[in-house]
């Protein structure tokens, strides 16, 4: 089996994100080999390719380049995307920059109450929700399907990812302090 | 520009929400000084939330005792600090501010429907074999059916009213001091019998603290939760 | 515009064989440009590719590799022997309720995009996609397989069928949808 071309195809007519892990387990081959092969097909889909690879933390799918979709535009319909709501808007924010997140650590961060929100997302499927073993709680990270409402193919392409990201306020008070401190 | 009228018409998405409002509306920075300064209109805000569920104005409440407990703490300074390092709120509000920024771009690509990336859709094809999914069952499709009820419930948007009357610190120590030059000696619980809400009732406390702070009376309680004597030096 | 790119976006997202003259005349360009960047791609999309790009006369379409067609179809097999995911159990749950329904109509309730979770309720066997004279777009329902499931031989005997059916909420979202047609 040319581990490479197969998970091409099955990513292909997957037509939706696929688990990496799953895919290992399908397949009967080790996680390495399958993030290899992944390596490899990162190299056929460049950045100008119309399509593009996009791997978010264990989630991987082919979608188009969103730099085409004005051209793909015209030859398929429109999707269907509804506006977000501003507590929405902020926890996914939170989600994107933040995950993989634990609920009160987005709590944390927004003062508020995020339960029913989190849920909405979820079910719209724009943030994944899974047990951790590092953590008691489950955590959440935003979906591909978000990513591609967003445009972008990767998510270190949001504006300020890197310092929003890695910001540690709150996460660690000491921390914090020293950061302050030394600014 | 028309930052008035937006505040009275603003929907907030939490008491963070609120507080940012408040100081974008006094056009202030973030420091522990202008939070604390916008502690009545957000204490008053509360007041009108009076009808709003529990849940939801509980998170409201934490935000309000971190706000009193400022408060008190800049206007009598020899407080008892151990619990500074639990506040943070300016440090809580300039790193939620920074998502709210944020969030406001990713709102910009969201509606950028020309960006929207499209996954491959493949031909449909019934498969040969169809199994029952384990969690298919007459009790997870309707308990599936009540949650998206509840979702498309209009969200109960939190009052938009935003009160203008504010019952200030100021007015309150103006009329303690009538009070006291009519007195010498003045109960805090007859203070505060005429009040009409919590909110006036943390006022006027406030109030007292601000007296003491600028010398002008002594207090004496002979029991804890017993009532305050406030007399003029 | 970068037609290798844009036309490897049109052709993934497509999933159907388009033909080269219609894509020339959509996209603006001449016959000779499209003829051009279809060689580029044959480079890239290689025998040993998991993804093939086959040329019929006028037509041209992306497929995935038929040598990997036993390992996709046992990836897909797997696939369907797992829980519904939320939104899966969500969309089916308004196809039992609300059925016979329209695509669009589903997307209003949900507030999201639903073609991919379709397909795969379709590939699963769950729903049946049927054209109905009443409506311009295919309508959804659920399946004979899957009222087996349920244990119900009609689609009236699901829990609350009646009152949950005519819903309030849902006829408003139904009254919105029609609204929004009109425009």
């Amino acid at each position: 089996m040319d581990i490479v071309s197969v998970l091409e195809s099955v990513l292909f007519v997957a037509s939706k994100p696929l688990s990496i892990k799953k895919i290992a387990k399908s397949l009967d081959v080790s996680l390495s080999e399958v993030e290899n092969a992944l390596d490899a097909l990162l190299n056929k889909y460049t950045d100008i390719s119309g399509v593009h690879l996009v791997i978010l933390e264990d989630n991987v799918q082919l979608v188009s380049n969103p730099n085409n979709t004005e051209f793909v535009e015209k030859f398929v319909k429109i999707e269907f995307k509804e506006d977000l709501t501003k507590a929405q808007l902020e926890t996914l924010t939170v989600v994107a920059y933040r995950g993989p997140i634990t609920r009160p650590e987005i709590e944390n961060i927004r003062g508020v109450n995020c339960a029913v929100i989190l849920r909405n997302l979820l079910i719209r499927g724009l943030v994944n929700e899974y047990e951790d073993s590092e953590h008691l709680l489950p955590v959440y990270e935003l979906s591909i399907d978000a990513l591609r409402f967003l445009g972008v193919s990767d998510i270190t392409e949001l504006p300020d990812y890197e310092s929003l990201h890695s910001n540690e306020l709150l996460e660690n008070k000491k921390d914090e302090e020293n950061i302050l401190s030394t600014n | 520009m028309k930052n008035n009228l937006q505040i009275q018409s603003k929907e907030f998405s939490g008491p963070l929400d609120l507080l940012l409002s408040l100081l974008d509306e006094k056009k202030m920075e973030i420091s522990e000084i202008s939070i604390s300064a916008v502690t009545e209109p957000f204490l008053n805000y509360l007041e009108s939330l009076e009808e709003i569920e529990a849940e939801e104005l509980s998170d409201f409440l934490v935000v309000a005792a971190k706000l009193l407990l400022l408060k008190s703490r800049s206007l009598l300074p020899q407080i008892d600090n151990d619990e500074e390092s639990d506040i943070n709120l300016d440090e809580q509000l300039r790193l939620y501010r920074r998502f709210v920024e944020v969030s406001h771009k990713l709102h910009k690509m969201w509606l950028d429907e020309k960006k929207t990336a499209y996954p491959h859709i493949e031909e449909i094809k019934k498969a040969t074999e169809i199994v029952r999914p384990i969690n298919f069952s007459l009790e997870t499709l309707s308990q599936s059916m009540v949650q998206l009820l509840k979702r498309l419930q209009p969200p109960k948007a939190l009052p938009r009213t935003y009160i203008d009357k504010t019952i200030t610190i100021k007015e309150k120590i103006d009329k303690m001091k009538e009070m006291l030059k009519a007195n010498k000696k003045v109960s805090f619980k007859k203070l505060i019998e005429t009040a009409t809400s919590r909110t006036e009732v943390i006022v006027s406390f406030l109030a007292v603290l601000e007296l003491i702070k600028q010398n002008d009376i002594v207090l004496r309680q002979d029991e804890s939760f017993g009532d305050i004597e406030l007399s003029k030096i």
